[in-house]
């Protein structure tokens, strides 16, 4: 390369470590965003430690300063391409938050039914494009195949499910609400529009066929990849650590737009808090060598520590920590899967690679919701917003987001502007149990200075398994 | 022959690789045809092969290469300079790399400012210095792809329609220039439109214009004209797709906030919505954040912090031509 | 070298130009640097016209219109006024100093005023300098992009 | 081409009466067929016989087959018969040799023609009087005294020096040069003429401008009786003309004398303050008069019209273009001296009153130009011609136009260059034309004066070429660039580069266009309802057209039913009345008093106005309106006015006389002020009327009795033309004039018994008081303030004094840039009533010209949608100041909306253009893309 840059970016084995081999992975692929795995080896060629970097930042937080808070739900979105809906939501509650704005029901849910429509989607997506290879393929096949396109030319049928499965799911929202990547429809005080009849009944039909999938979807899985997970696979990245999930208010049960933060220790134990507390359980910590930050349970008055070996206010988010956190699923099929779930593996339960597992529980569940949101015809009452009034105030949006929980959280000024912003997304929450899982696989894995190719990938699996 | 193609994202979110995904059927046709060589969110090639020890990137060489979002850092620029040179097409895709899209409004911003803020300034977070480490340095603002590095075709949209993917893929598999939109978003909006002259000023969005669910969206009147801000004028068509019923925000009965940057390539979103405005007399003193209207379009220097307005005094006093 | 600014104007056909010829008939002498583009009416002049001006390396940019009132398009100057400001912005955001764009009123019979216009926009010019986007005054590659871009 | 010029041709006999008249003439032989001459000039260039130009006043020489100046009409060669050796002694012939075009003609001979005709317009104008053997002035004695007619040639780029300013008889620069006014003018003793010749004060004062634009540091004096400067803006000019540093001295010269053998001349003269003064001058200009040529008389003997005693044509002030026979008018200096404004005017008042009476066979024997076919030139690779102008040295003397010719060679697309000495002379389009064809260009820019006055004419020659006509761009390299740079000559070149430049890059850009055309209704409005209004009203309706007649008062007839005689003498109030009566029995007239128009909207062709009476109101459509909206006289706020019974305006007088009213008829001394509200800063002008009407009033009350005193206080006499008759009777009957300065104005002494007025007295150097009985106020004639709100409903524009503002001052007095609009009378400027009368006539000749025709062709400046652009967002739609844009929905499932564009409401304004953020409409020959080009243009060099 020119200019050198890329070997300034290479990274420098770290001091003290004497043969100084550094091995990099990047980009991490299959997963959304950029980041970078490096191990470094001693001079034995084991493992002396991990990192994984987030090499970008974009500053959302920054440049939503001074912008009007109605308009800010329609631009974080773009924080994240593949879960847009979920930052839109989130955002609109904030926002609603700052403005005092109330919002009609028929207009909650159309937020909860889209946004539960997206998690169906986006977990379609990882399970099968980004995930699946691994498992459907083998993590030890030649790279160039490890792939979608792979799986086009292993498993065709299969493939065209999938494919066809997302894309109409990606429709369906399109349809109703104008625009599914980048979503617009949800609004400060409510929703853009109201559903007509006619609307909710092809929704309906639609959603039916989507549950029908799901269900294919898990019983496929479990036959050809959970029911194959030896102790290896189990083990793989596997930490122990809290865990970050909502809850229904009243029933402690699985939520995923509304509900209370419960934060679990590793041992069970939990607070409960609202969103709008969160700074009270919650603190972030900065590295040197990563763009991204690390949230952490400062209410364990544990501080900050990402030794696999003796972890300190470290937790993790999205499915898995979703289910451990939850006592129930208020649906029955997803309920039924997760008490075989837990009778399997306890609660809460800590390997890394029951992620997957978890998610799939998580897609019937959503899957289950939306037939339940679009069965209640009320959906198509005609007020779905109340005016909002911009001026000065605070609020915090949170909702599930398929990778965690994700924290929008706003102050404005008189004139409804923002004056103030952090958002915590998902993925965030996760930065230090991945770089943990990273360095609990890389350990297991890299030994007298042997790597291979399909062992690298079984270290970022580590990763992927958190769907970053 | 099979075309090979490598895609790459750099300062993006990953929806243009979404809407790629939403062709459907059309992807997996798609995949029949092409031959992806690089792909970071679909498959697994790296760019220190084999073992991630190697000391510079590899690229493989292309026909096609695909990238998405701006350039902010000095890897970004990086990855954009070595594909350039080893694709034979560049296709800038989604507005972040053909006009910086949301990310640039950074550029309102210096990074000073940002780390102090994203580091240092933010509630729960525990301050601390800028992360250094090995960590690309930002460059000093967002730049849209064409700053930087030459591009061949311009696929604006935030995200790209899929059926324009779809049309620019095959377009170029046939050897063909891609066709796309060039009209404004209006061009494929339905509602009715009479003129401008009875808007006596512009109000915020906080509340929905009014709509029947089950009516026909022929029968709503132009947002515009209801005295909501609509950048559709002023913005490229596109998110209606090839047969769409209309803009995709539209059918939301939410109005355009410009995704798909300027009419025309070099158009200025802010200028020609302000002018639109004050040629028909509308007031407009209720919008607060003007510069807004470029959130979408704001590289090319078209976005800029607000101390740097003063070149031109600064220049008087220092009496001779800044050399910055 | 002295430093010769080059200056655009707009002139409405109905007024300013006309004046600007009855100040040829009358032989008033005035500083060369202006060169006149003729329009219709200063309604005519698209916002991004100016923008295109600076960016080409105009250091001045005249609107020349009819008194309110005397359009001989009813009102099109007024329109012009309120397009203006979008051009004061414009420049603002460019970094360019606001005096070097003017939107000024003379009619047809008014040629010392249209005399008296140019000068005394050649003079402010000259005291402001060159346009940090004039052609070859100490200019980076990166702001004229910026410039090009900033307008069309 | 409807139009056929005999040149060379007297009149020898008319016979018959109007409508069928039989005219004889007699046509001298030209010796050159007008049809083959191409005016190429080989035939002069290789003609030995040199013979004195009287053209340039004999300061130069021309040869025996010449024309007479660059842009003759027609600009053909003629053989001087006198000179020429082979017409006198057969020994010669050699431009019959040379003339590529065979057009020699030696046998050409003297012809007999008679036609028949139904009306008569003579306009065989004057002669300058020739001040020769007079030896108070010493022409033909001193070489250094010339005419202002030789100075004019001088002062010509074209003319014998290429506009250099040097003596002709030794080539010496000249730095000081005097004027005397009045030369055959206002004098019975040298010239027998007792008349004024209205114009030369206006030119001497030219002429001394233009002199110092030639050189700066010129001592230009001008030495005058009164400056009489009574036209439109005219006075603004002689301020101007002060300031720059002429003198006016008010005083007659009577001897010049040779400053030895210098050639320069010295006389005395005294000063404002009485002083006696020696002064010497490198060129003595004599500002000579008008008068008509004795073999005119034979003329109207023939005509069988009368002359006056001042050998001008007679005619009424309530008819002044008729004649005492039928069928038979004149028009400009043949009836009486007047300047190009004036003759215009009643050339057009001729061309109407002819006309009207021959309304019944119009279009009976009118032949149409044919263009040739236009070419297609859509497929074809640009071929830009650029045709640079030399106007003869108003260019040339400062840009360097070969410079700018090599330069526009390299310019990208141009296939062609050429420059002319005069682009815009007949030969110079017929060449034009031939180069268009020979060439092969498809697109010309013409770098030369202003499009404002000449871009039709090229467009013409674009379209007899077979050109779409808007495929052409003009750069004004004369008024924006020779003219106001001109001691910069590099600077100057330079920027006349760039506009051509600029012009090449927008003429590239153009597209054909196809003529946009509209019906004519062929009613007429005319606006005010007093003599103007009515002459007009009469006018049109005589030629058969319906008029609405709106006035605001409740009678007909305005400020003339305030006046009593006319300088001629003639009767106001019967006139009027006779007037009045035909107005209200024209079945063609519709008369609204008490009426106002309150809005107004349209073009030419077709307007709608809204008459508003107290009734209500109604709207009318009509194809013209004629403006003679008239004005009034100034309530003065100065001379005491208001605060005693004696001090009056002038038409008060004028009352209070008709009534005999005891402070009239009891009055011993009476003092006339003059210029009340005129010539004052903020109101700059002079009301032209006042001193005839108080010289009038003066001469009348003395012939009642010739013992009473008295007095006109004034700045200066303005009788100009013939009423310079009364000012002499004034003075031979007794009455004093006395001068007054603007700084030191009269003063009304109001707080003794018996009023009083003290002057300065220029004579004795002192305050003078004079005790008045009556004090009267020649006050300003002002124009309505209600006009400029019925200006703005129909686009017009009004000057800085409040007055209708015309489209040209000289060549189009009636017009307005508006076309289909029209204006006469007071609301143009103050003016008498046969001026008022001439120029209603003339806004009748030239409303007719649109009102005769079913259909009009339009300006193709309007705006035209790209429908590749274009996508209906409306943004354009409310903009538009004429509502000439609509939406259109297209056919087809998504609803596309479409702009559309109102070409016959469409004015062309661009306004939607400049609001478009697409380029989806723009306006033709100003497209966004051409504007574009042109910045681009002009900043690249």
């Amino acid at each position: 390369m020119n200019g050198g840059r890329p070997d300034a970016e290479k990274e420098k084995p770290l001091p003290g470590n004497g043969s100084g081999r550094v091995i990099t992975i990047q980009p991490v692929t299959r997963i959304e965003g950029h980041a970078r795995i490096a191990i470094h080896l001693d001079e034995d060629g084991n493992v002396s430690d991990t990192r994984v970097h987030v090499m970008s930042m974009r500053g959302f937080e920054k440049f939503i300063e001074g912008r009007a808070a109605e308009e800010v739900p329609r631009i974080v979105s773009r924080i994240c391409g593949i879960c847009p809906w979920q930052h839109h939501v989130a955002s609109n509650k904030a926002v609603d938050g700052c403005f005092g704005a109330t919002v009609p029901q028929a207009g909650l849910k159309l937020r909860e039914l889209m946004q539960t429509m997206a998690h169906i989607n986006d977990k379609i997506l990882h399970f099968f494009f980004l995930a699946a290879p691994d498992f459907v393929l083998g993590s030890n096949v030649d790279y160039s195949v490890r792939n979608i396109m792979g799986i086009v030319q292993h498993s065709p049928e299969l493939a065209g499910k999938v494919v066809q499965m997302r894309h109409r799911g990606q429709m369906m929202i399109e349809k109703f609400s104008g625009k599914v990547i980048h979503p617009v429809a949800v609004v400060p005080g409510g929703f853009s529009r109201s559903m007509s009849e006619a609307e909710r009944v092809e929704m309906l039909d639609g959603s039916r066929e989507q549950l029908e999938f799901a269900r294919y979807a898990m019983k496929l899985a479990k036959d050809r990849i959970f029911s194959k997970y030896d102790s290896d696979t189990l083990s793989l990245g596997e930490i122990r650590t809290g865990f970050l999930g909502m809850v229904g208010i009243d029933d402690g049960a699985l939520a995923l737009h509304d509900g209370v933060l419960r934060l679990m220790q590793a041992d069970g134990s939990f607070h409960e808090f609202s969103g709008r507390e969160y700074t009270d359980f919650i603190g972030e910590h900065v590295e040197s060598w990563s763009y991204g930050k690390f949230p952490y349970a400062h209410a364990w008055g544990e501080g900050f520590s990402m030794d696999p070996d003796s972890p300190r206010g470290i937790y993790r988010c999205n499915c898995l920590a979703r289910l451990n956190v939850a006592d129930r699923i208020n649906t029955p099929l997803a309920q039924a899967e997760l008490e075989e779930f837990r009778s399997r593996f306890g609660r809460p339960v800590q390997s890394t690679m029951l992620y997957h597992w978890a998610r799939l529980i998580e897609l019937l569940y959503a899957c289950e919701r939306v037939v339940q949101l679009l069965e209640d015809t009320s959906i198509t009452d005609p007020r779905v917003r109340d005016e909002v009034w911009p001026r000065a105030g605070r609020g915090v949006g949170c909702v599930e987001a398929p990778r965690g929980t994700l924290l929008h959280d706003y102050s404005t000024d008189e004139n409804g502007c923002i004056t103030r912003a952090n958002i915590i997304v998902g993925t965030t929450h996760n930065l230090a149990p991945i770089n943990m899982s990273v360095k609990q696989a890389a350990r297991s894995l890299i030994r007298n200075g042997h790597v291979e190719e399909s062992l690298l990938n079984r270290v970022e699996m580590a990763v992927r398994a958190y769907d970053p | 022959m099979r075309l090979t193609v490598a895609a790459e994202w750099l300062n993006s979110c990953a929806g243009c690789e979404m809407s790629l995904l939403n062709m459907g059927e059309d992807f997996i046709a798609c995949l029949r045809i092409l031959s992806f060589v690089h792909m970071p969110m679909l498959i697994d090639h790296k760019y220190f092969e084999p073992m991630g020890e190697k000391i510079g990137f590899e690229f493989p060489e292309a026909d096609l290469g695909i990238i998405s979002g701006g350039i902010r850092n000095e890897e970004h620029l990086a990855i954009a300079e070595e594909m350039r040179r080893k694709c034979r097409v560049i296709v800038a895709i989604g507005t972040c790399a053909t006009h910086g899209g949301i990310p640039a409004l950074i550029n309102m911003f210096s990074n000073d400012e940002l780390f102090r803020r994203y580091y240092r300034t933010t509630v729960a977070t525990d301050a601390a210095d800028t992360p250094a480490v090995v960590v690309p340095p930002l460059l000093d603002r967002t730049y849209a792809l064409d700053e930087k590095i030459r591009v061949d075709v311009h696929l604006p949209g935030c995200p790209p329609h899929p059926d324009h993917i779809s049309a620019v893929l095959t377009a170029l598999m046939n050897g063909e220039q891609p066709r796309l939109p060039t009209k404004s978003v209006c061009d494929t909006c339905p509602a009715r439109r009479e003129g401008k002259g009875a808007v006596q000023k512009m109000r915020r969005y906080t509340r929905n214009p009014r709509h029947q669910a089950d009516k026909p969206l022929t029968e709503m009147k132009c947002l515009l004209e209801n005295g909501l801000l609509c950048m559709g004028p002023v913005t490229r068509a596109g998110c209606a797709g090839e047969k769409g019923e209309a803009p995709q925000c539209i059918r939301a009965r939410v109005p355009c906030r410009g995704c798909y940057g300027p009419v025309q390539k070099n158009g200025n979103q802010l200028l020609d919505m302000l002018n639109a405005l004050a040629s028909n007399g509308i007031d407009i003193r209720n919008l607060p954040d003007r510069q807004a209207f470029l959130r979408f379009s704001g590289a090319h220097g078209r976005l800029n912090r607000p101390g740097w307005k003063t070149r031109d005094r600064q220049q008087e006093e220092t009496a001779g031509p800044e050399s910055r | 070298m002295t430093f010769e600014p080059k200056i655009l104007a707009f002139t409405c056909n109905w007024c300013a130009y006309a004046a600007a010829d009855l100040a040829g008939t009358a032989r008033m002498q005035y500083p060369t640097n202006i060169r006149v583009v003729r329009v219709m009416c200063s309604g005519m002049v698209h916002p991004n016209l100016v923008m295109e001006a600076f960016q080409h390396g105009a250091d001045g940019v005249l609107v020349m219109g009819c008194h309110p009132g005397e359009c001989h398009y009813q009102d099109g100057n007024v329109k012009a006024r309120a397009r203006m400001i979008v051009v004061d912005q414009m420049i603002e955001s460019l970094g360019l100093a606001p005096e070097r764009f003017r939107l000024f009123w003379c009619s047809s019979a008014e040629a010392d005023r249209f005399v008296s216009a140019v000068s005394e926009m050649t003079d402010r010019v000259r005291r402001l300098g060159p346009s940090p986007y004039h052609q070859g005054v100490g200019l980076s590659g990166e702001t004229k992009e910026d410039l090009e871009c900033a307008s069309r | 081409m409807n139009i056929e010029l005999m040149t060379l041709t007297e009149v020898e006999r008319v016979e018959g009466e109007l409508g069928q008249f039989t005219v004889d003439l007699r046509q001298y032989p030209r010796f050159v067929d007008m049809d083959r001459c191409i005016a190429c000039g080989e035939c002069a260039e290789r003609c030995p016989v040199e013979v004195r130009d009287e053209f340039n006043e004999k300061l130069n020489i021309r040869k025996a087959i010449y024309v007479k100046y660059p842009q003759a009409v027609p600009l053909k060669y003629q053989i001087d018969p006198v000179h020429c050796l082979e017409i006198t002694k057969g020994a010669c012939g050699e431009c019959e040799r040379v003339c590529p075009a065979g057009a020699v003609r030696f046998n050409d001979s003297e012809k007999l023609v008679s036609i028949e005709v139904g009306s008569i317009i003579l306009a065989p104008g004057y002669r300058t009087f020739n001040p020769k053997g007079i030896s108070t002035w010493g022409y033909g004695i001193f070489p250094n005294v010339i005419t202002a007619m030789e100075l004019e040639r001088l002062l010509a780029a074209s003319g014998p020096t290429a506009g250099q300013l040097i003596r002709p008889s030794d080539g010496k620069p000249i730095r000081k040069i005097a004027f005397l006014q009045c030369v055959g003018s206002r004098d019975y003793n040298k010239s027998s003429h007792g008349y004024c010749s209205s114009v030369c004060c206006m030119y001497a004062i030219k002429e001394a401008m233009i002199a110092m634009d030639h050189v700066h540091d010129l001592n230009a004096s001008i030495f005058h009786m009164d400056v009489r400067t009574h036209g439109k803006d005219f006075e603004r000019f002689y301020d101007r003309a002060v300031q720059r540093g002429i003198k006016f001295h008010r005083c007659r010269v009577h001897s010049l004398e040779p400053a030895g053998d210098s050639g320069d001349l010295f006389f005395r003269y005294i000063t404002d303050d009485g002083k006696q003064v020696k002064d010497e001058f490198d060129l003595v200009v004599l500002s000579v008069g008008i008068e008509t040529p004795p073999e005119l008389s034979k003329l109207a003997r023939c005509a069988g019209i009368e002359m006056n005693a001042d050998g001008f044509a007679a005619t009424s002030s309530f008819s002044p273009v008729n004649t005492v026979r039928p069928g038979v008018y004149v028009c400009g200096t043949f009836s009486g001296p007047k300047d190009i404004p004036l003759a215009v005017v009643e050339a057009s008042a001729a061309a109407s009153v002819a006309a009207a009476r021959l309304s019944d066979v119009r279009y009976s024997l009118s032949r149409q130009k044919l263009f040739p076919p236009e070419r297609d030139v859509s497929g074809e690779k640009l071929r830009i011609g650029v045709f640079i102008c030399h106007c003869g040295s108003n260019i040339a003397d400062v840009i360097d136009v070969e410079e700018v010719c090599a330069y526009a060679a390299t310019l990208p697309h141009v296939a062609y260059v050429e420059t002319s000495l005069f682009a815009c002379s007949q030969d110079s389009q017929d060449l034009m034309r031939q180069r268009i064809q020979e060439k092969g260009l498809n697109r010309v820019v013409v770098a030369a004066c202003t499009p404002r006055s000449h871009e039709a004419l090229y467009r013409e020659t674009l379209k007899a070429s077979g050109l779409n006509e808007c495929l052409f761009e003009m750069a004004n390299i004369r008024n924006h660039g020779a003219w106001v740079h001109s001691n910069e000559p590099r600077a100057a070149t330079a920027k006349a580069k760039d506009m051509v430049r600029m012009a090449v890059a927008k003429v590239g850009l153009l597209e054909p266009l196809s003529p946009v055309s509209v019906r004519i209704n062929p009613q007429a409005l005319v606006v005010g309802g007093g003599l103007t209004g009515m002459v007009a009203a009469l006018g049109l309706a005589d030629q058969g057209f319906p008029v609405y007649l709106v006035e605001k008062a409740s009678q007909l007839g305005g400020n003339a039913r305030h006046l009593v005689r006319t300088w001629k003498n003639e009767d106001i109030p019967s006139y009027v009345e006779s007037l009045v009566a035909r107005v209200k029995e024209h079945d063609l007239i519709t008369v609204h008093l008490k009426a106002t128009i309150s809005s107004a909207e349209g073009f030419v062709g077709s307007f709608r106005s809204s008459i508003q009476k107290s009734t209500g109101t109604m709207t009318v459509d009509h194809g013209v309106v004629v403006f003679a909206t008239g004005g009034h006289a100034l309530k003065p706020d100065e001379y005491g006015y208001g605060l005693s019974q004696n001090i009056l305006t002038a038409l008060e007088f004028d009352k209070l006389h008709a009534l005999r009213d005891d402070r009239v008829r009891n009055g011993r001394s009476f003092v006339f002020i003059q210029c009340v509200g005129s010539r004052i800063p903020g109101r700059t002008y002079c009301s032209r009327v006042c001193c005839t009407h108080s010289i009038q009033s003066a001469i009348m009350l003395k012939e009642e009795d010739p013992s009473r005193d008295v007095y006109i206080l004034y700045r200066d006499i303005r009788t100009y033309g013939q009423r310079e008759e009364l000012y002499k009777k004034a003075r031979e009957s007794g009455v004093v004039f006395i001068h007054y300065d603007l700084h030191q104005k009269p003063n009304v002494m109001l707080n003794e018994d018996r009023l009083g007025v003290v002057v300065w007295d220029h004579v004795l150097h002192e305050p003078f008081k004079i005790p008045a009985d009556v004090v009267v106020l020649a006050t300003a004639v002002v124009p309505h303030q209600e006009v400029r709100e019925l200006a703005r409903y129909y686009k017009l524009p009004v000057d800085s004094d409040g007055f209708l503002q015309e489209a040209h001052t000289k060549l189009r007095p009636v017009d307005f840039s508006t076309d289909g609009v029209f204006l006469a009378g007071v609301a143009h400027y103050p003016k008498p009533i046969e001026e008022c009368i001439a120029q209603a006539q003339a806004a009748v000749s030239r409303a007719v010209t649109v009102l005769s025709q079913r259909w009009i062709g339009l300006d193709s400046v309007k705006a035209r949608v790209d429908h590749t652009r274009c996508d209906g967002c409306a943004l354009c739609v409310d903009v538009c100041p004429y509502q000439a844009i609509g939406i259109e929905v297209m056919e087809g499932d998504r609803r596309k909306q479409q702009i559309a564009v109102n070409a016959a409401k469409c004015k062309g304004c661009g306004t939607c253009q400049a609001t478009c953020p697409k380029e989806g409409i723009n306006v033709a020959g100003f497209t966004y893309r051409q504007l574009s080009a042109q910045i681009e243009a002009a900043l690249r060099g």
